[in-house]
């Protein structure tokens, strides 16, 4: 099956229950960063903007154990998570080069990108902004009588922030639907954990709530969906949240103008033979999903389908100035165009 | 007329809302089994039940960005600052997600939610439970902050505010709370956000107050000479020009009356606004009353002078309109 | 030895190291929040006022295991603590009745009891918010050369707010010489914690931190002061923090306005059974300190003192209206009185 | 002389304060040995080592607390807040913490401690990372705040702002930080906080500005047939009234050049001061050019608009000048 750049966000995800869909996703997730590193070298994108490569296997493995109409929230660091849950390649190049195509129209920018219809909250700037509001969509989807869930994903350095705390405190006494997923990979900005927190696994301050911790091979889409389809069906029933942490790596650095020159020696090689999307496509080999040549096929129709993608972004224009005042507020010419979660 | 205390406008207006609209919730420290450190949510647990007045641990970030959350999502949270102090653990959630939830979504996602705060100075509560603070809030764009002033302003903003499609910001004047007067509930009754109200007429100049400063306004306007015109602001945020630019345009003069030291007070805005677009209009300049440059003290006989009083507001404001020039205040000598 | 209402803050905390003089000193603190609750009826009292009674052991057994050149930061329910460490009654009568002979002058009421000469920091009126100031207080000390600590008391709600998180993170990757003292007295306001807090032992957060957690009986003086020891050893040797908790129990409601009748049946006389001041009073009976009418006398003798303190208190004049503005920035009238902790 | 880039002057200023006080102490996040997300700190952790330039965790809370705790205990502690957003978490400590502490304890305890944040909009960082927010600051008892606009003020506030003996937020325009300039140090060189100063004298109108809004303002007077003055605010509380109102009663006009939407910015406390103030000496209405009321958009087109650009601010100058009367701002009708 193959998604073309016109599928819908919510087609995309729908898409997802693939496996061979999986794996395309992931390298599109690789492609459409290293497009944006080049979109940023060519002048198209402004502001700063952070990639995962090497995180793919987390974002895919979520997207694939949610529905469309449970809630995600994330950070700047969520070009992968979006297009994982639905967002189309030019939704995101276009809302990180700022044109009307993007997923936020060009307002947010690459720290925001936002899908109400697949769930996927505005991505949040500000470091463990996202969890309490992860744990009220999800006092939300109970108040309304919906089994939907809320997933608040976050990095390791973020762990340390009050919000985390006070986030899984509450959900826990509330015993709210929401899976805290921790994607540790390992550095919050430039700082090793171990140069900031004083305990290896994030997951072990579940006991300070009561919650399971788990910790999962996020370079293994497959663990990653595992354990988060435990997670989500114990939110999904009723019993209270999770926290579930991924052991993963960003091959680059913090954000564009970071060399990541403190890394050990070693360390990137390391995580880079385990790269997610090679453990995927030999996974996919062995279930004689994939050819032999299948992945590099894979490869070349998805970068196709990006240069695509951005082809068409950098076709499209930039906003109109009107756009400025235009969603304020409901005052505004913009007018109400609110999307409506869980209609009826 | 039935007396009421102010505190119960307060209560009425949050169980009628939530009686007319399945999706208004509440959250907040004791708002729920205990009724509220203020006992203004009184029975709405039993009325509710536990899945819509929700008592929270001590984490103001996780409740109000747990609001945030719900208001995207379907809800309407009223959230309980109990002194409205404790939103600086937790600003970010309000000013900086919820009142850009709109603009990042396009207009798809929306924050209607209310944050509701017992504030201000007069009861001894010192110097970290006693401030007005809309100047955390006021000018945010997609934020609204209003003020109640009494039992029929509570109820009409408090139902307004909850029904806005977007974020405001409710102070209550904790000191009005136990406050008695004649209303009668009217439960179509609602103040619109953003319109100022003429509480007294006049024609020698116009006095402009906010939440527990308006009665002192009125006071100081009953035993004046002069023929002073009060208005309650009601609305700090988008505020009412109109209202206001009408009025200084009949008296020629302008005295805000604001709990709040100078340099964070409302009245500079409307003081600078009215300057610009009321200018030659003006017999006399603006003058502004304010708190003293300083906390507020805890001291019974400090706390006294350092809150504007009816006599103190009299006399600035007959200085002013029998000199055409801006009285000093007490303070600034005494600095 | 009998410490009279002239004595200094520094001497009265010397006089700690006597035995009798820390059961005298629970008593004091008994006695002072009764005469408290009395001049509230009274109408000397303004705002809201917070109770401790039932804690006494912990003020007593923290403030005898520290110096008087060690920091502590603790909260409006802060009178016992302030007497404990060596603020006298006057000093903390006169600040709640808003006098100047008050500790404060009267500027900062009940919830903002201070004493620099003993090292008690203005107590904070918002929750958590003395846990980061005791770790700066701690990083001074260190930065500074001396083996000095730093003490955070707060209560049992109150490790539920970020700044719990945060600071507890913080001091234990940065190692800092701080105790961070739990007084969990089952209740936050009128919630029990049971509906706050997941855990029944705040302690066992302390695993999040990979610091010492420790649950200790609150209610004896001695056991208190023991496991402060420990902790505060700890932080002098520069191995960091550490968590302890103390199982107590407020006889009275949150505040002034509360009857308390939250409480489960039975509850409270099961505590009033263990009180603070009778156990040490056996105990020093055990070690013949305290004859046998010893405690009735001793009573007897605060309870005069007491007496005295509140009429020194009612003669003294509420503050000057200069007050006001005097002490906002060092460009106000009272000019710098600046009080140099460990200046050599 | 040498050609610096503006962040240099940062470094230095930080650098010299730390040599000439050993009790200086830096705070914040990757300051240490990654030498600040803006390079501003490089150097400093191998020149004053890991005990006075301290990486923190993500916890700006626990960070700015601790310098609370440090600068009462003896130390002058420099907080990096890296975007002054991120302070939306932990506000508490600065604004009701920090700020009362001296008045809590009567003098004996004081706070000497600098926040330092980088702020303002123009790079495409988006509109949770573009924002000045010195309202959060402004006004409260007991704080100052500055912002500095080029090589010399940033070294002269800095310094002045870390012997302060009170809390001072200094706000950096993050957008002059890759900015060159001609600048020769001087170790003993300090800007008095509480001064402004004239940086192009005028006859016509007074435009006051800060941060990165003073060389738009400069831009603008350089291209006005009308004489403008040009003043640099500096410090923005407690802003100096002496030297603007000198200025408006020679100019008889002033003009705000406010990087903030309206209800926030500085300029309706100055300009009501003014009001007040020199009533009468004024020739034309005040006139604040502002941000929109919108959140910082993050398309380059769009924020290239939102911010006033220096033929915007002569056009709004020179309709002020020739017609004494106040302009419209151009999004007043788009919105
Ligand atoms: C409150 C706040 N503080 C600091 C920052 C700056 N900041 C942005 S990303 C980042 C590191 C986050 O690390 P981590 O949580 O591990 O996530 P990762 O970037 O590794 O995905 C920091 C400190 C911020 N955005 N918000
Ligand atoms: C940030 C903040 N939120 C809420 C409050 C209101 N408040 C005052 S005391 C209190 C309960 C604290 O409980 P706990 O920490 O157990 O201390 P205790 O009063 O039992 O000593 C609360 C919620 C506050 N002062 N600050
Ligand atoms: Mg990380
Ligand atoms: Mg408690």
């Amino acid at each position: 099956m193959t998604i073309s750049n016109s599928d819908s966000p919510l087609a995309r995800r729908e898409a997802l229950h693939d496996r061979l869909e999986q794996l395309r996703r992931m390298i599109e997730i690789r492609s459409v960063e290293e497009r944006i590193q080049k979109l940023f070298a060519e002048g198209h994108v402004r502001g700063s903007t952070h990639l995962a490569n090497g995180q793919e296997a987390v974002s895919v493995g979520i997207a694939r154990s949610i529905d469309p109409d449970d809630i995600v929230t994330c950070t700047y660091r969520g070009h992968g998570h979006a297009l994982a849950l639905g967002v189309t390649p030019a939704g995101v190049i276009g809302e990180i080069c700022g044109r009307v195509v993007g997923c936020a129209g060009g307002l947010g920018g690459s720290m925001h990108l936002v899908e109400p219809a697949v769930g996927l909250m505005p991505t949040a700037a500000i470091i463990g902004a996202g969890l309490p509001i992860a744990c009220g969509a999800a006092l939300a989807a109970r108040a309304r009588g919906t089994d939907r869930v809320a997933v608040a994903i976050f990095g390791d350095g973020s762990a340390n922030i009050g919000a985390f705390h006070e986030s899984l405190n509450f959900a826990a006494i509330q015993k709210l639907p929401v899976v805290f997923v921790c994607e540790n990979n390992l550095y919050g900005e430039y700082t090793r954990i171990n140069l900031s927190t004083p305990v290896d696994d994030i997951a072990v301050r579940a006991a300070s709530y009561n919650m399971p911790g788990a910790i999962v091979d996020g370079q293994d889409a497959d663990k990653v969906a595992e354990a988060m389809a435990i997670a989500v069906a114990r939110a999904r029933r009723g019993e209270g949240p999770s926290l579930v942490e991924m052991k993963t790596y960003r091959y680059s650095g913090h954000s564009r103008s970071d060399p990541a020159t403190y890394r050990p020696a070693g360390e990137l090689d390391a995580w880079l033979k385990r790269d997610p999307i090679n453990i995927f496509a030999e996974r996919l080999t062995a279930e004689k999903l994939l050819e032999a040549d299948g992945l590099d096929q894979l490869k070349a129709e998805v970068r196709e389908a990006v240069e695509k993608a951005t082809a068409e972004v950098l076709d499209s224009p930039a906003p109109e100035l009107g756009e400025i005042m235009s969603h304020v507020g409901a005052h505004s010419a913009g007018g109400d165009r609110r999307h409506h979660f869980w209609a009826n | 007329m039935a007396k009421i205390w102010i505190r119960q406008a307060v209560l009425r207006a949050l169980d009628d809302a939530m009686a007319d609209d399945p999706s208004v919730i509440m959250m907040g420290e004791d708002i729920a089994a205990a009724g509220g450190p203020f006992k203004v949510t009184e029975g709405l647990l039993a009325a509710h039940g536990p899945k819509r007045v929700i008592d929270t641990p001590i984490s103001e970030m996780a409740f109000m960005g747990a609001a945030v959350g719900a208001a995207v999502c379907g809800l309407k949270p009223v959230v309980e600052m109990m002194f409205i102090e404790f939103i600086g653990v937790a600003l970010d959630q309000l000013t900086t997600q919820a009142a850009t939830m709109r603009y990042l979504s396009r207009g798809r996602l929306t924050t209607p939610l209310v944050v509701r705060a017992s504030a201000g100075a007069g009861q001894g509560f010192g110097c970290q439970h006693s401030q007005m603070l809309d100047h955390w809030f006021r000018g945010t764009p997609g934020l609204k902050v209003c003020v109640t002033s009494n039992a029929r302003t509570t109820y009409g903003l408090l139902r307004s505010a909850i029904e806005d499609p977007d974020p405001v910001v409710v102070l209550e004047p904790r000191i009005l709370y136990a406050e008695r007067e004649e209303y009668e509930f009217d439960r179509t009754y609602r103040i619109p956000l953003g319109k100022a109200e003429i509480v007294k007429p006049g024609k020698d100049a116009t006095l402009l107050a906010c939440g527990a400063m308006v009665r002192v306004a009125l006071e100081a306007a009953a035993s004046s000479k002069a023929d002073i015109e009060v208005i309650d602001m009601l609305t700090l945020w988008p505020w009412d020009r109109e209202t206001v630019l009408e009025s200084v345009s009949r008296t020629g003069r302008l005295v805000t009356l604001e709990e709040a030291p100078a340099g964070t007070g409302w009245g500079a805005e409307v003081v600078s606004t009215v300057a610009v677009e009321a200018f030659g209009s003006l017999k006399a300049p603006p003058h502004r009353i304010t708190l003293p440059d300083a906390p507020v003290p805890y001291s019974g006989k400090l706390e006294a002078r350092y809150l504007p009083n009816a006599a103190y507001v009299t006399e600035q404001v007959a200085a002013l309109v029998s000199t055409n020039k801006a009285p000093t205040p007490w303070w600034r000598n005494a600095a």
